[in-house]
């Protein structure tokens, strides 16, 4: 068993083409620090981000989640980011709700000029898993609260 | 129906869990159309080599680990045991997941299971084989089985048809029967090209023009659903009897042994009592399942 | 009531202004209705309307073809005009017959209640705001809020706002939230990992019937996401962590769509409290932004729509 | 001689058995009941206890199952088959109607090809059956070639007969289990024809009715009538409620689950009602949900007893009480077409 302080998180970044990942580009060339805990896939917008990503993403065992898009109003397809903002914020509601740690699922904007930005996020949502530790989610053996007695006792 | 005797198949493989593949290695890979690709291949095992029998028309359960299991036929005739071949077409995830395989990759493998084609009732008859596309390869099995026993059977027609030029499958084969004045060969395509030298035409009608006698013929047919609906119906015209129309189907099958539930035609399960039948055992079904 | 519906049933269909009526027939079990789905002007004497008329009506919408004359209480009013919203029904395809709709009785609050299963009572009748049970030839009386389900106890639409026909006097809503939302109450005041925990185990009964998902109204998807194979998202079988990530994805699917017609947790075989994520799911998005399922047909439907600026806080 | 127990006694009898057999009982998880393992105490369910709403097929043909698992190493890929479980299950309480769908079962999973996991559980499990004196609305056994007290099909058979059971002694594997089991009584006569009593009371409360004579030809004749499964499709939602919770449907599926290297290959229930069932890449023989409904009526109702002579339907009824829109296999079965023209 590694020691408590050894372990890393895990982050997978989904970062739109057109700002956040030439912003974490320019984080790179511009020399800003940023945790390795993050590994990337390019998405052609924030708006591509399906709820289903997310979920994989945490199935297979990711620490967490950062979805990062263009500024409302700047999006390269107009509308979006606008889109992503509502499909991630029920998203996010709903997990919290189910009892995931809000820690897990982040989403930033992040212009293609905001290397500094996006260390800073990074840097921040990498703490954040810090603390909430190892995604266990869908490790757990079964231990579950027995719910309350429901109805059919027949077939 | 009642439930098929098994016990007169070659012994299906395996420890003494049906469901558990032995490992077979992939050794040669041939592309025959843009889709379709051949997979030579052998037992890691060779005693296990040594000591697998099959018939032609059977067909057996191969996975990819980590992705599934599927049905392929095996097409490669048991007269030329070296090794086994089967052709898979590239159209959904588990044969996706094939063609991304190379020469060495190993493949889980079980069977073979089936029935197979009834090399006794054949003894002495005229065949007229027609197939189109991918159906062409438990055709093949046999067509290769016929030659090498070839005083064994009468006279050898073959009708087959695919959509274009290059959706013609195992085009050695063709030449090779071309060639072979035993046999008679017609090959047909939906649409040609420049350099086509063929008939261009669907293979029922092609069929109809070759017009094969009916006496003492079976017709083996094999192909997509809708090619095998309408060269019954130009059989019939041609004079041969529900019972001299063999066909070998395909559905979509899990266990391959008649117990998963899937692959049934009315009360007979293709995997179990088929894949080889005879137009008379299915006609009743076939309409509306088929 | 039924009287009137029987008449404008039959007369719908034999002036030909419909090719099907969609409605309630007697089922074959005490206290129970099935779905009637019929062509024939003769069948519509079979029409009933009572207290049982569970089903949601509009789950048959979108696979038949032509003009409908549909029963409809409030929630499948709602869902009728969730999709027409969502383009998948014409308006001008259907006669909407609404119903007044009192709310509907839950048999498996009564067989907790009275300690009997649904088959050995003798009879269950409405009056008002009390409903009594007759059992072992003794009568026992409940209020309404103690037997009518979780959902009917939420309605914000007792009567279709969207209709052509009404039969019977409008109903105006009066919501019970607090009894009806007792089970997300309790969910909420378990920490994160034990409301989890509670999921785990509740999903761990699921077999995979999808019996949710297809007498779901808003599940109209051609192919869902669990069927499909390339990629897979999750595997197709009752692994706990796969009934999960089904559960939590076809909540996101349909908000905006779902209306808390409470069917889903009704059919369950395996009693999962699935109302409790599709109500959960409803009030977020009602909070987040303000947007009610099925009230507007012109509305344009939630994931389509978005505003300048909204559920801003928590991106960085 | 027979034997009878108290009912006070049955958690006693449990532990004794307990300690041979993983004792399965009715139990309810959040109000669910099914055959789960005995928890070495409770008896209650003699009170509540009707049926379970997970048929017992599911003690040896699990929702989901592991196959084998499998992994690469250098030498390529290993199989490896799963740990043999010495463990021999005891199904207390399982009712008539289930005893004969698992007596069915058996057919498919013997024919030809020998299924080793279903019959590896099921060769070495002891049924222990209870008599039903409280029948659902929805149960038809007796028109199904059973009964609520049919011994048929389980190695031994409990009757109610008030403060006690009646034990009957079915199978040779029953007779061994009582001879072994200490503490029983002798029953007598008048307990005899208690038992007789309760046999037919128990008959006659069982109202639904179905009349399946010449059924298979009929559904035959019927095959081809569209129109009539048009009809009959057109409410069915297309779950799979009826098929996985019916004690005779054996339908599965197989997938193979990759994690961190690690693969197995899985089988679980599956279910001829799902629109993607027989789906092959290019065609889909069942796209149509009528076809899928006659597909579920007719494997019952014609091809089964095609095959092994005998309807795969035991009157259980659970399709009935579970289904989301009361679709009934009896109204369906009443009305097939050829029967109607007086066939029947």
């Amino acid at each position: 068993m590694k020691q408590e302080s050894e372990w890393e998180p895990k982050l997978l970044g989904f970062l739109c083409r057109w700002c956040s990942y030439a912003g974490a580009d320019l984080a790179g060339t511009s020399r800003k620090k940023y945790p390795a805990n993050i590994r990337i896939i390019k998405v052609p917008c924030s708006g591509r981000v399906d709820s289903l990503f997310i979920l994989k993403a945490l199935r297979l065992g990711f620490d967490g989640v950062l979805v990062s898009g263009c500024h409302p109003g700047d999006c390269h397809y107009q509308t979006g980011n606008y889109r992503a903002r509502r499909r991630i914020a029920i998203t996010k509601r709903f997990l919290e709700y189910l009892g995931v740690e809000p820690q897990r699922l982040q989403a930033s904007w992040v212009s293609a000029s905001e290397g500094g930005k996006f260390s800073e996020v990074v840097t921040d949502v990498t703490q954040g898993l810090k603390e909430v530790g190892p995604n266990q989610l869908f490790e757990r053996k079964k231990n579950g609260a027995k719910a309350k007695a429901g109805s059919k006792g027949t077939a | 129906m009642t439930v098929s005797d098994i016990s007169q198949r070659p012994k299906f493989f395996a420890q003494d869990n049906v469901y558990l593949p032995h490992i077979v290695v992939i050794e040669k890979i041939i592309e025959e159309t843009p889709g379709v690709r051949t997979f030579h291949f052998n037992f890691k095992d060779k005693k296990l080599a040594q000591e697998f029998r099959f018939e032609s028309g059977q067909f057996a359960q191969y996975s990819v680990f980590g992705v599934g299991e599927a049905p392929f036929c095996i097409s490669s005739s048991p007269t030329r045991p070296d090794h086994l071949e089967f052709a898979a077409q590239r159209v959904g995830r588990l044969t996706n997941a094939l063609h991304r395989l190379g020469v060495g990759a190993e493949l889980g493998f079980r069977g073979p299971y089936g029935n197979s084609f009834p090399l006794d009732f054949l003894k002495g008859k005229n065949l007229v084989f027609v197939g189109g596309g991918i159906g062409l390869a438990p055709l093949r099995s046999l067509i290769w089985n016929v030659i090498d026993n070839r005083n064994k059977y009468n006279k050898v027609d073959i009708v087959y048809g695919a959509r274009t030029p290059i959706d013609l499958c195992f085009q050695y084969d063709l030449e090779a029967w071309d060639k072979d004045k035993t046999v008679n060969i017609v090959t047909t395509v939906d649409r040609g090209d420049d350099a086509w030298k063929g008939k261009v035409g669907l293979v029922p009608k092609v069929l109809e023009e070759a017009a094969p006698s009916a006496k003492d013929s079976v017709a083996i047919v094999c192909g997509p659903p809708i090619m095998i609906r309408f060269t019954f119906p130009v059989l019939e015209k041609l004079g041969f009897k529900p019972a001299q129309m063999l066909t070998t189907l395909e559905k979509r099958m899990k266990c391959g042994i008649g117990k998963c539930g899937r692959c049934n035609i009315g009360n007979i399960y293709v995997c179990r009592d088929g894949p080889v039948f005879s137009y008379e055992q299915i006609k009743d079904f076939v309409s509306s399942e088929y | 009531m039924e009287q009137k519906l029987r008449q404008e049933a039959k007369a719908l269909l034999e002036q030909g202004k419909v090719d099907w009526i969609i409605g309630f027939a007697p089922g074959s079990l005490k206290f129970t209705t099935t779905p009637l789905i019929t062509q024939d002007k003769d069948d519509a004497e079979q029409l009933v309307i009572n207290p049982f008329i569970t089903n949601n009506l509009a789950n048959f919408l979108t696979e038949i073809k032509g003009r409908v004359g549909i029963v409809a209480k409030g929630c499948e009013s709602r869902s009728i005009v969730s999709l027409i919203q969502d383009n998948k029904v014409a308006r001008e395809n259907l006669v909407i017959l609404a119903v007044p709709c009192p709310g509907i009785i839950d048999l498996a609050k009564i067989e907790r209640l009275v300690g009997k299963d649904r088959d050995e009572l003798d009879d269950i009748t409405r009056d008002g705001d009390r409903v009594s049970v007759k059992v072992d030839g003794k009568k026992k009386e409940f209020p309404i809020a103690q037997v009518l389900f979780d959902h009917c106890l939420a309605c914000e639409l007792p009567t279709p706002q969207e209709y052509d026909i009404i039969l019977g006097e409008p109903r105006l809503p009066a919501p019970e939230l607090k009894v009806s939302g007792q089970s997300i109450a309790s969910l909420k005041e378990m920490t994160p990992a034990e409301r989890w925990a509670s999921w785990e185990n509740e999903l761990s009964r699921c077999i995979r019937c999808y019996a949710c998902r297809n007498v779901c109204p808003a599940c109209f998807c051609q192919r869902c996401f669990v069927e499909e194979t390339e990629p897979q998202w999750t595997l197709p079988m009752p692994h706990w962590q796969d009934n999960l990530i089904f559960q939590i994805i076809r909540n996101i699917h349909v908000a905006g769509r779902c209306t808390d017609c409470g069917e889903c947790e009704r059919v369950c075989p395996v009693n999962i409290p699935l109302r409790s994520l599709t109500r959960e799911m409803y009030d977020i998005v009602g909070e987040l932004f303000q947007f009610k399922s099925g009230m507007d047909k012109d509305a344009l439907p939630l994931m389509v729509h978005y505003e300048q600026e909204e559920a801003e806080d928590f991106f960085r | 001689m027979n034997k009878k127990v108290s009912k006070k006694d049955i958690a006693q009898l449990l532990k004794t058995w307990s300690q041979q057999f993983n004792v399965l009982a009715p139990s309810r998880d959040s109000g669910v009941a099914a055959m789960a393992e005995w928890d070495g105490k409770d008896t209650s369910f003699l009170d509540w206890y009707r049926n379970t709403v997970v048929p017992p097929k599911a003690s040896f043909l699990p929702p989901m199952e592991a196959m084998f698992r499998f992994r690469k190493d250098e030498e390529g890929y290993q199989i490896e088959p799963p740990a043999k479980n010495g463990q021999k299950q005891l199904l207390f309480g399982i009712r008539p109607c289930d005893a004969r769908a698992m007596a069915i079962l058996d057919m498919t999973f013997e024919d030809a090809y020998k299924d080793p996991y279903y019959l590896e559980k099921r060769k070495k499990a002891v049924l222990v059956g209870l008599g039903c004196t409280n029948p659902c609305e929805s149960c038809f056994c007796t028109s199904m070639g059973t009964s609520p007290t049919d011994p048929t099909n389980v190695d031994l058979m409990l009757i109610d007969i008030g403060d006690h059971f009646f034990i009957e002694e079915v199978t040779a594997k029953g007779k061994e289990l009582i001879a072994k089991t200490s503490g029983l009584k002798e029953a007598t006569k008048n307990d005899e024809a208690e038992a007789e009593k309760a046999r037919e009371t128990a008959y006659n409360k069982v109202s639904r009715k179905l009349d399946t004579e010449g059924i298979k030809d009929n559904l035959l004749e019927s095959f081809d009538d569209e129109d009539f499964w048009e009809k009959v499709a057109a409410k069915c939602i297309s779950c799979g409620i009826c098929t996985l919770l019916c004690p005779t449907c054996y339908c599965f599926d197989i997938n193979d689950e990759l994690v961190k290297g690690e693969g197995t290959r899985f089988r679980s229930w599956d279910s001829c009602g799902f629109s993607l069932y027989t789906k092959m890449p290019m065609e889909n023989p069942r796209q149509e949900k009528w076809r899928r409904v006659r597909q579920k009526v007719c494997h019952k109702y014609e091809f089964y007893p095609m095959a092994f002579d005998v309807i795969a339907c035991t009157g259980c009824g659970r399709c009935i009480r579970l289904c989301p829109v009361n679709w009934d296999i009896t109204q369906v079965i009443e009305s097939v077409p050829a029967r109607v023209k007086g066939a029947k």
